[in-house]
């Protein structure tokens, strides 16, 4: 088991599925030529060539439509979209042909694309560089929705996306692709659905995803340590289907629920998690289910307002102490 | 196209003229519902196009205006219409509706509801035909007005820049809705429009089933030589409104009754009489069979078939027991 | 108080706006000559000329930016997108220009866009024209969304949203075109905030906007009638901001909750909702609070699947019933 | 331009120059965040264009290379750099940075980030601007890469159709980040590509601001005589990486000393030197008033100048008080 950085898995999987399957092909922005700007494709053109590692024009609805009619045809398109900002400009493939292809044709179509992208908000971006929209994607019936925590996860997603029949939504972050971690030698494909328990608690549940995982995680050992509060972490790396079982298990047990993410609060994952603890859970709660989101607003640029802006660890503290009358 | 030929494309052009009607009224009768595109007056264009391409073997996609495209690539008029009343024979299995029409055997791959949606999945089924050494064609069929969508411009260059093998044709039937194109496109010669692509391209008499023929054979020989993608522009005119809640009121009658004396079957009904290929009675006769073929089994078929079951209301969103969402361990 | 159609409340909003601003234009497919798919421009076109009623292009993303882009110099589109399905198309210029242009330029800028569009499951459309996007727009900071659920809302919806400086998004719904309903005889401008109290009640609260408010109010009803329970009905017309206080002030009183709504469930209007009732008065429930929305698949053709997918008045009645343990 | 202009119009270039490397040492200090792109190389464009137009009168938009753009209109270099300081003086008061300088006193309506944004959003202003019976026109700056996205079909055809005074500037330095533009772009002459929309072309040396404003002179009469939109392509290289996190690695050294033989401000420099306008210890003189006006008004006052307030995070989302959002009831 090596450690390796983020887009070092991300790279391996592409190059492992590239080489199992000729029909795997990947395509965006600046991925060729220059590998990538998060390097997720680096080497990848020299190996595999331009008809198979395709830099794209600056034609977002454009390219991922043509990856999603290719993929119609059994080819498999890892598409990049260079920031997740862009997609807004591709929604229309993605929610009416992609996520829609298999109902309408009454099961005879099917598109098995995966579309990545880094999402987040970074260093002082600023508001149209900052976009979260997991909450978009995850409202699209069709769509599979992941989204990694670790190079682990980045991996074997990827993998399990690309085999897949279904198209899958691939949600990183710009800040991650740096960071280390475990990956098996040996092939690995992570489950699209469910979520893990990264840390076992008994007196509240943290939900993360993504980056927020890892400010759960924090929070966790600052609260078992000072406060002797022993949160389980609940990693979702599944935005859709989200895992209505595994979140009604964890609450169950703890009783008490604190969703972190790193998007506004309005219908986001917070909202969608506290409804389904409201669903599958609601008299198990003893206390009301808190949502630690960023302000609602368009991310600043300014290094200070923008950091007051988006959730941390502290936040996640603070959020849980409140909730056990200690705030 | 030799003399069989004709005789045969002048019988599914009558067809696929008999069986919009009939779709009109079975619309009216409430037995369809959703909005329903027809097609007639445009029925050279498909005809012509698929004359000189492979249908069934060529992939082709459309807009919503799709049944007659569906049936020209070989699916099963019992089946579209069964989709248009919504059964669980249809050929989208009565999920996708008019505008949805999916025969992925035959290679047609749908029809689709927004506008300009196909042009960038045409280039990508382009893609793949060309990664997997095939020596199909994609063909796009879309109308005028589509071509104001961004999605145009971004596949057609992307088309041109990676040389794939697609046809798109324009059927120019001047009107968006209720809108003619002078009042929404800057240059109104679409063929025109392509020049800033470097694509080949070229239009044609869209009436005149024979000259489209002519001018799809340079198009697709083109594209599967490999020479790259290619443009085609047919003019026509839909007789009936946009779809069936429009009224049509925004043309002039005098355009109108122009366009019906181009009608792409009397034409060529004429033209085989004049060479004596055919009789006046012969073709009465064919009228009455195409009609009765219609009556007696396509709309029969879709009459007696069963509605799909509520029990399936959930099918068909994600793929059904696919592994990999389990994912997997190697060792 | 004259009884008008819903297009008529429309069709009128716009009528005295240009009639009281020459800087007030309308804008979308088919609006000018034709009168507007649901005839809210009718007559428009011969009374204002094509350079106020501006027949557009197919070309979505690009006529809202245009809008976007005139509103900047004091222009006050108000655009028609004919079916919210092609928002998707122009998603793009509404979430990255309209709504964060006034934070980017630190308040210099501003967008007072009116962006009206229809959206819901009507008569079998099919996948691709039965989008329900009021849950995509309402986590746009810096967008206002309302909706309408009358044709006195409609009028006077149109009429503050053109006046008011912020960008704002109307959803209205196909199938409520030919409603009809009493709008005031004089101008009326409709607050763009906030929520209104359609039924008193004390049992359980039902919150709907747009179309689900009638058949809140049709539960309501039979609720009364059959079942002895008293249902208070909210009219959440507006979506972004959401009411919190209104929200929690029924709630807080009827200690029960129903949302209802046309969309599907994930990150929807219902997930809000009751995110907001955990966080504002979690304490005043006496039951787990529910949502009734659509089933979560693209919408399909067949009239009896489709009549199967989208709620109805029976769907909130058999709701509360099982609430009340009567199910 | 008369001699006493060129003087001028060679010490902004030459200040927009310094003004670009010193923002560059600011972001090697850590003083600005996020992503910042540089404009050195291509001065000529800007400023040849804006000298035929009226800087503060015209509407002026563009993408996130934006700072020069933004000074030639009028903005105050100090508050420019303190946007990119992220102070509260800056010009859009921290919030915006580098991509999102907005002086909208002079006109200038802001540096977007989003590819192919600003297209659409431009020939808005020109609607305005003629529903409004003003004079200005309106211009837009963007990158060759920037037209392949939709926005540019759909905008240029709008323009087009509605004969909008807007005036569309590409900048075609080539690259697209790091993708050369005939890897992404089927017909590489831009000025080529606006045939398909009847739109007054021309194209242009991007590095002699005399050639370039002799070619604005024309776009800009022939938008402001309310002769429709025009498309002006300006040939150009940037020296530095797409932005401060790029390489370059991408590109020939060949090439780039190649286009360094043809810098816009040496190029001007030599020839009013040759003409006797000017001579090299003016020169150097005007280039070290240029870096202590730098130095000593705008990264001073960037310096010294606060943070934003904290307390004002949610500013600037909604209007203030509007008090349509209450209602009214007339009565
Ligand atoms: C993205 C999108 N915008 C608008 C519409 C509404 N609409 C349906 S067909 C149509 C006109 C299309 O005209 P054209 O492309 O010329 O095809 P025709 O119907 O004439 O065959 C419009 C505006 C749509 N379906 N999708
Ligand atoms: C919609 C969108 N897609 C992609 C990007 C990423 N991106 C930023 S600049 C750029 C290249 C633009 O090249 P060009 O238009 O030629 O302008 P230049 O930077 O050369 O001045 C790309 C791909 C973006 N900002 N927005
Ligand atoms: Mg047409
Ligand atoms: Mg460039």
């Amino acid at each position: 088991m090596a450690e390796i950085m983020f887009w070092e898995a991300v790279r391996r999987a592409h190059d492992e599925e590239m080489a199992n399957d000729p029909l795997v092909i990947c395509m965006g922005e600046d991925i060729g030529v220059v590998g990538g700007t998060y390097k997720a494709t680096q080497g990848l053109y020299d190996k595999y060539g331009p008809e198979r590692v395709m830099d794209t024009p600056i034609s977002e609805n454009g390219f991922t439509g043509l990856a999603i009619g290719a993929s119609f045809l059994g080819v498999r398109p890892i598409v990049e979209i260079m920031s997740v900002n862009f997609a807004w400009l591709a929604l229309d493939q993605i929610a009416n042909s992609a996520a829609k292809v298999r109902y309408m044709s009454g099961g005879q179509l099917t598109s098995p694309v995966v579309i990545r992208s880094p999402g987040g908000t970074a260093h002082q971006l600023g508001a149209q560089h900052s976009a979260r929209m997991e909450k978009i994607f995850m409202g699209i019936a069709g769509l599979r929705v992941v989204t990694p925590s670790s190079p682990r996860q980045a991996y074997g997603l990827i993998k399990s996306a690309v085999r897949c029949n279904d198209p899958v939504f691939i949600n990183e972050h710009e800040l991650m692709y740096n960071m280390k971690g475990e990956v098996p030698d040996k092939e690995y494909f992570h489950p699209l659905e469910g979520s893990e328990v990264v840390r076992q608690g008994r007196d509240v549940t943290l939900f993360g995803y993504n980056i927020s995982v890892h400010w759960a995680k924090q929070a966790a050992d600052v609260l078992a340590k000072d406060h002797g509060i022993e949160a389980e972490v609940i990693d979702l790396y599944a935005l859709n289907p989200l895992d209505r079982a595994g979140i009604a298990a964890s609450v169950s047990k703890t009783h008490r629920a604190v969703i972190v993410e790193e998007a506004e609060a309005p219908v986001g994952v917070g909202s969608e998690v506290m409804a389904i603890i409201n669903e599958e859970c609601f008299f198990e709660l003893d206390a009301a289910p808190v949502r630690v989101s960023a302000v609602n607003i368009p991310i600043p640029y300014n290094h200070h307002l923008e950091k007051a802006t988006i959730p941390n660890a502290k936040w996640v503290v603070q959020a849980v102490l409140k909730m056990f009358g200690k705030g | 196209m030799n003399a069989a030929d004709k005789k045969r494309v002048l019988r599914e052009m009558l067809y696929a003229r008999r069986f919009e009607e009939r779709c009109y009224e079975a619309y009216v009768e409430r037995k369809i519902g959703g909005f329903l595109h027809l097609y007639p007056g445009q029925e050279a264009c498909v005809h012509g196009v698929m004359e000189a391409a492979r249908p069934g073997h060529d992939y082709v996609i459309t807009g919503y205006r799709d049944h007659v495209h569906a049936i020209k690539c070989g699916a099963d008029p019992k089946e579209v219409m069964a989709e248009l009343y919504g059964k669980e024979t249809g050929s989208s299995k009565g999920r996708g509706g008019s505008m949805h029409i999916f025969d992925v055997k035959h290679h047609f791959m749908g029809g689709y509801a927004l506008v300009g949606g196909p042009f960038p999945l045409a280039a990508g089924m382009a893609k793949a035909i060309k990664m997997k050494g095939g020596d199909e064609i994609a063909i796009c069929f879309l109308g005028d007005a589509a071509n104001n969508q961004g999605t145009f411009h971004e596949s057609l260059n992307m088309a041109a820049l990676w040389k794939l093998p697609v046809l798109y044709v324009c059927e120019n039937n001047l009107y968006g809705i209720g809108t003619r194109i002078d009042r929404s496109t800057a240059v109104i010669e679409q063929h025109k429009r392509v020049s800033g692509y470097n694509i080949a391209a070229a239009h044609e008499d869209g009436q005149d089933v024979e000259k489209v023929y002519a001018a799809a054979k340079i198009a697709v020989d083109h594209v599967r030589s490999g020479k790259g993608p290619y443009f085609l522009e047919l003019m026509t005119y839909r007789y009936r409104g946009h779809s069936m809640s429009d009224s049509n009121a925004y043309r002039a009658k005098d355009e109108e009754r122009m366009w019906s004396k181009r009608d792409p079957i009397i034409m060529l009904r004429d033209r085989l009489i004049s060479a004596g290929a055919i009789s006046m009675e012969e073709y009465e006769r064919m009228d009455k069979e195409v009609l009765d073929d219609i009556e007696l089994n396509v709309i029969k078929f879709s009459e007696e078939s069963p509605e799909p079951s509520l029990s399936e209301l959930t099918k068909y969103v994600l793929a059904e027991n696919d592994p990999w969402v389990r994912g997997k361990k190697v060792s």
